[in-house]
């Protein structure tokens, strides 16, 4: 029995920068342009559905790190682990391959990271605004300088018209 | 005087002749007058029927508050389906930016008299979700009667809204009020419909049956 | 429902949103979001006849940003705050967040607060059960059974509430335990709920699962084969009814699931039918569990349930309390200890799934050695569900809408956060 | 005699024979008409909701009369919609969205007028030879308002709800008429009275050919939306169905004309199938001829019309090609089966 973390460096050979053991999952970062290539190699493998898509804004990197946790429902030595396939890009550039194509359960996730932090996933059937409203979405709001308020006191409430509105 | 008894005997002659202006409005001092106000308050107060309007996780004790432990139909109070035929708005917890144009059209869909209570924290001042970027009060919205405090309010919190409103609108006799007035003394909303609405792209009818 | 703009004309256009034109002989549907078959979201239904062509899920009406939120507060207040994205399955929701937040701190909680766990999330998942069979029946026009599953669900509710003090809301786990222990009388009121539910459970079959009207109107309706299921990643009972053998607990065991006997019930249909039914012998091996959590914790004496690393700061009266040498009196608040306000966790990453009652939740936590969270990304049940909508709808008529939304147990706040 | 006393005389007279118990107003308006109709559609829904509640572990309707089980309930929701604005929408048509409900709700009411309530001749409404005829003619034409209301409201919902509703008018009026007309075969008669007549000894053609029966009484369920074949108006995928758009009184003529129709079916299947006025026999009179039939055959119709409302708390709602299969490949071969054996039983001198 080979351990997954070499059954992935087989599979993947040197498109790996970087394998790690952390918490919970195995990170394997693979440079963007080889992320589909990986993609395809790794579903080869049984890993047959994507828990999720999450992107980590480093702003002063200025990188976002965009990671593909994915796992095997049909296989069931796989199902007891949890792979993560990361990338990094651009900030200013923010382009991806879209792996919706090749596991269809990262298609919402894939509209979801793209209208939070406006990365753009290249080649996705559907690519549409999903939770927010377009005003909303303009402001990118999971990127790291869009910030909220977090004083309570500060928080404007206009009380003079909350009581404008006392009928009857 | 004199002039007193030739109006009253025009009213009478407009009677005859059918001006509906007149008989409308001598239909509604009768209103006033009898026990049919009474009557109309009554009726309205036991026959609060809420729309099914789903707006977050209070949603969870409403079917609780509806559910057989506490039983609101006891109040006579139905959950409906359509917004047209009921008269009551419960605002579930957190408005968000796009749901808020929902709860104003459901809100203008419902005839009069009609009534609105907001329940939970986030309904009140946004509770826990205080500085998110996603949501409005639900006082901005639509013109709120009674609040429910909680994060999720208890369902006796509920039935005691309910009682609360019965109340309200048996002592200012509100439903009565509607049918006299036919109209709102205050027809304001904060945040205007194409605000709310104007993310949807469709063309918004700004002229409301109330302007 | 939006009757007053439903009539404007075919397709509206929301930018950013654009679907397609309807067709001339086809005829667009927007069931929701005021629509009593939909609850928080839209579902634009492109219908053909009566055939529905195409199924465009619109959601994000009660989405309320919790990542965001969680990246401007301390961890420790983070855990109500994503206790907001299904409150009717709060411990479940949250236990995640709470895992993967001690893999960072490199705790794990003591023996007696796993069980503790495992013993509200059973209770929460009996509750969310019930809550999706009963919002199903509605869905059918069934009215009993929404009553009846909620009237029962109160039972385990008050569980809950014995357990914690809350009816939804509990925070139970915390950081290295959880937050407080069971009242003495407890395990007799657990084994008279799960006596009793065991007896209704039968009943529910009788008058909803075997009534040949609901059969008829879920058999060989919304089927997903094990291949589909798995290729959509859905979760939970809804692909176990399609016959995969996954579930969190049995995959990669958690607190006390691995000392616990319990089976995992699958079924081959893979129909809306073989969903409701998964859910009902779910709820059977719930109660099969709390029985045995409830015995075990019966057994044993009464021990830590926090990790002696934020034990040993508890304020005296607290130790006292629980320690029995002061009685408890209501005007005593037991509070969290202070250590909590400031915690700081290691630099890393963590990730961390539970088997939630409506299926795998999944947390990826991000910690760049603050008070806050650098990153919290929450993939919930529903989340994951209702890309289903899209692929398994298209094909059949409008009236099995509710028929396949409702054996979904989709739940929209889920999915927003 | 005293002149006043005669006055009082003639005025009484004309009051209780030509105006009360006039037979076409007596009907029409009074009993089982209109007014009993309100009556007793406000004691069926109430009923219908304790029945609901029981089954459902709950009180139902309570705090406004705590003392008899929260019966004015209803009388409270019927002045609340009464009441309420009446929104005409821009879209509609507006004619025909006003109309369609009123003139629903009186043709409704019309099959009454050609049912006689009594054996005795004067107080037939229309004396005539076809009375069950005239009257199953009569039920089928209300229907046809349904679909005008969901047309008229330029609603999608309203009119997917009356597509829905003209497929089950075709599907169930068919078999309504079939199995209502298996009594005139087994009678060898269209006259109500006739059909009494003959069930007095005892021999009520529901017991005699009880598929008939079974046939009309889900034919009624069919064309009064009630459970389990509440299809145009199923409330999950179409909110309210054609009277989505409708408010105040006209939504309460709505919901009131569905129970308005289950009413008459109920009291045409109790005529013709329950034995009517049976055992009691009418003797000349207005209080014994006319008066106590016609509440006989009141409280026979309010059992079946009970037993219609309990099903709600037990079955949902089909998919509306279900329904469509049930109508169209059971029970029209039911029905036609019903309408063999009528005629065997007629045949063999059963009846």
């Amino acid at each position: 029995m080979i351990s997954l973390q070499d059954m992935i460096k087989e599979a993947l050979g040197n498109n790996i920068i970087k394998i790690e053991d952390n918490k919970g999952y195995i990170d394997v970062v693979v440079p963007l342009e080889k992320l589909k290539e990986s993609a395809i190699k790794v579903k080869q493998l049984g890993f047959d559905h994507v828990k999720s898509v999450t992107a980590v804004d480093y702003i002063q990197k200025k990188q976002f790190m965009v990671t593909y946790h994915i796992s095997s429902y049909l296989n069931e030595e796989l199902s007891r682990h949890v792979l993560g396939l990361s990338t990094f890009i651009d900030r200013d550039n923010p382009h991806i391959p879209s792996l919706a194509t090749i596991w269809t359960s990262a298609e919402f996730q894939e509209r979801e990271v793209y209208e939070f932090f406006g990365i753009i996933f290249d080649g996705h059937p559907d690519l549409r605004l999903l939770l927010l409203t377009p005003v909303v979405a303009a402001l990118k709001p999971l990127r790291k300088d869009f910030v909220v308020k977090e004083d309570s006191i500060n928080i404007e409430v206009d009380y003079a018209a909350y009581n404008a509105t006392k009928w009857w | 005087m004199g002039s007193d008894n030739k109006e009253k005997k025009e009213e009478r002659l407009n009677l005859l002749y059918g001006d509906l202006d007149t008989v409308a409005k001598m239909a509604k001092e009768s209103l006033i007058k009898g026990k049919i106000a009474k009557m109309v308050d009554w009726a309205t107060s036991f026959s609060l029927w809420p729309v099914h309007l789903m707006t977050s996780c209070c949603g969870c004790e409403i079917g609780a508050a509806w559910g057989p432990r506490f039983d609101n139909e006891r109040f006579g109070s139905l959950p409906w389906v359509s917004p047209r035929q009921t008269n009551l708005i419960i605002v579930e917890g957190t408005i968000t930016k796009k749901m808020a144009c929902t709860l104003r059209i459901v809100w203008e869909q419902m005839p009069y008299p009609k009534f609105a209570i907001a329940m939970g924290s986030c309904a009140l001042d946004g509770g826990i979700f205080y500085n998110s970027y996603n949501i409005v009060r639900p006082w901005q919205v639509i013109p709120i009667d009674i609040y429910i405090p909680g994060c999720p309010p208890r369902p006796e919190a509920v039935a005691r809204s309910i009682i609360e409103l019965q109340k309200m609108l048996k002592n200012k006799s509100l439903a009565s009020k509607w049918i006299l007035e036919s109209k709102r003394e205050d027809k304001k909303y904060i945040i205007p419909k194409e605000d709310l609405c104007g993310w949807r792209g469709e063309k918004v009818d700004l002229t409301t049956r109330y302007d | 429902m939006e009757a007053g703009t439903a009539s404007s004309g075919s397709g509206i256009h929301l930018p950013g949103m654009e679907i397609a034109k309807a067709s001339k002989n086809r005829y667009e549907v927007m069931i929701g979001p005021a629509h009593p078959g939909s609850g928080h979201m839209r579902i634009f239904v492109e219908v053909d006849g009566d055939i529905m062509v195409k199924v465009d899920p619109d959601i994000g009406f009660v989405h309320r940003t919790m990542e965001k939120l969680a990246e401007g507060r301390e961890w420790i207040q983070n855990i109500p705050l994503f206790e907001r994205i299904a409150i009717l399955d709060a411990c479940n929701i949250t236990l995640p967040y709470v895992r993967a937040v001690e893999k960072l701190l490199g705790i794990e909680a003591p023996e007696r607060a796993r069980y503790l766990r495992t013993l509200l999330c059973e209770i929460n998942r009996v509750a969310s059960h019930l809550y999706g069979m009963g919002i199903f029946g509605v869905f059918l026009g069934h009215s009993t059974l929404y009553m009846w599953a909620f009237g029962d669900r109160e039972v385990f509710i008050d569980l809950a509430e014995r357990l914690t003090g809350a009816r939804l809301t509990h925070t139970y786990p915390v950081f290295g335990g959880v937050r407080r222990d069971i009242p003495d009388d407890f395990p007799e009121d657990a084994r008279k709920a799960t006596r009793y539910m065991r007896k209704r459970l039968n009943e529910y079959a009788k008058i909803f699962l075997n009534n040949p009207n609901i059969r008829s109107r879920l058999e060989n309706v919304g089927v997903l084969t094990k291949n589909q299921a798995a290729e959509l990643g859905l979760v939970g009972p809804n692909i176990r009814a399609s016959g995969i053998r996954y579930d969190v607990r049995l995959n990669e065991p958690y607190e006390a699931y691995g000392d616990v006997d319990f089976e995992i019930p699958v079924f081959e249909e893979g129909d809306s039918l073989a969903r409701a039914w998964a859910r009902v012998e779910e709820v059977r091996q719930s109660l099969n569990i709390i029985d045995q959590v409830v015995t075990w914790l019966e057994k044993h004496p009464r021990e830590n349930f926090m990790h002696e690393k934020f034990w040993k700061t508890a304020p005296k009266l607290y130790k006292d309390v629980y320690e029995g040498k002061i009685s408890y009196s209501p005007k005593y608040r037991i509070k969290l200890m202070p250590i909590f306000a400031s915690l700081k966790v290691p630099p890393g990453k963590s990730f961390a799934r539970v088997e939630a009652g409506r299926g795998e939740i999944v947390y990826y936590v991000e910690s760049n050695g603050d008070i806050f969270p650098y990153r919290v990304r929450v993939v919930s049940p529903s989340f994951r569900n209702v890309i289903a909508f899209k692929y398994v709808m298209p094909g059949h008529r409008l009236m099995d809408l509710p028929a396949i939304y409702g054996s979904f147990d989709y739940f929209p706040p889920a999915f927003d956060r | 005699m005293n002149p006043c006393y005669y006055a009082c005389y003639i005025v009484y007279k004309v009051i209780v024979y030509d105006i009360i118990f006039y037979p076409p107003v007596y009907q029409f308006l009074i009993i089982p008409g209109l007014i009993t109709a309100i009556i007793i559609a406000i004691f069926i829904i109430w009923f219908e909701r304790k029945a609901a509640a029981y089954v459902q572990m709950r009180y139902g309707p309570w705090e406004i009369a705590p003392k008899i089980g929260g019966a004015t309930q209803l009388l409270a929701d019927l002045t609340r919609y009464a009441m309420q604005e009446i929104i005409t929408p821009q879209t509609v048509d507006t004619l025909q969205y006003l109309l369609a409900p009123i003139v629903m709700v009186v043709l409704a009411l019309l099959p009454l007028e050609a049912v006689p309530l009594t054996s005795v001749k004067p107080y037939f409404p229309i004396p005539s030879g076809y009375s069950l005829l005239v009257a199953v003619a009569f039920t089928t034409l209300s229907p046809l308002f349904i679909t005008m209301m969901g047309w008229a409201s330029n609603n999608k919902f309203s009119i997917t709800g009356s597509v829905r509703e003209s497929f089950m008018i075709t599907s169930y009026e068919l078999i309504s008429v079939l199995g209502l007309l298996t009594a005139a075969a087994m009678t060898r008669s269209y006259d109500l009275v006739k059909i009494v007549n003959l069930q007095m000894s005892g021999k009520w053609l529901g017991l005699i050919n009880p598929i008939a029966l079974f046939v009309v009484f889900i034919a009624v369920l069919m064309s009064t939306s009630g459970f389990p074949f509440e299809i145009p108006e199923s409330e999950s995928e179409l909110v309210a169905g054609p009277f989505t758009e409708y408010s105040g009184l006209l939504y309460g003529l709505n919901m009131g004309g569905a129970y308005i129709r289950r009413w008459v079916f109920s009291i045409l299947i109790t005529l013709v199938f329950l034995g009517g006025w049976a055992p009691y026999r009418p003797t000349p009179g207005v209080i014994t001829g006319y008066l106590i039939p016609s509440l006989i055959v009141s409280l026979k119709a309010v059992v079946i019309m009970g037993i219609m409302s309990f099903l709600r708390s037990v079955y949902g709602r089909y998919r509306l090609d279900q329904a469509l299969g049930i109508a169209w490949e059971i029970l029209i071969p039911l029905a036609l089966l019903a309408f063999g054996i009528g005629l065997a039983e007629a045949y063999f001198g059963i009846i």
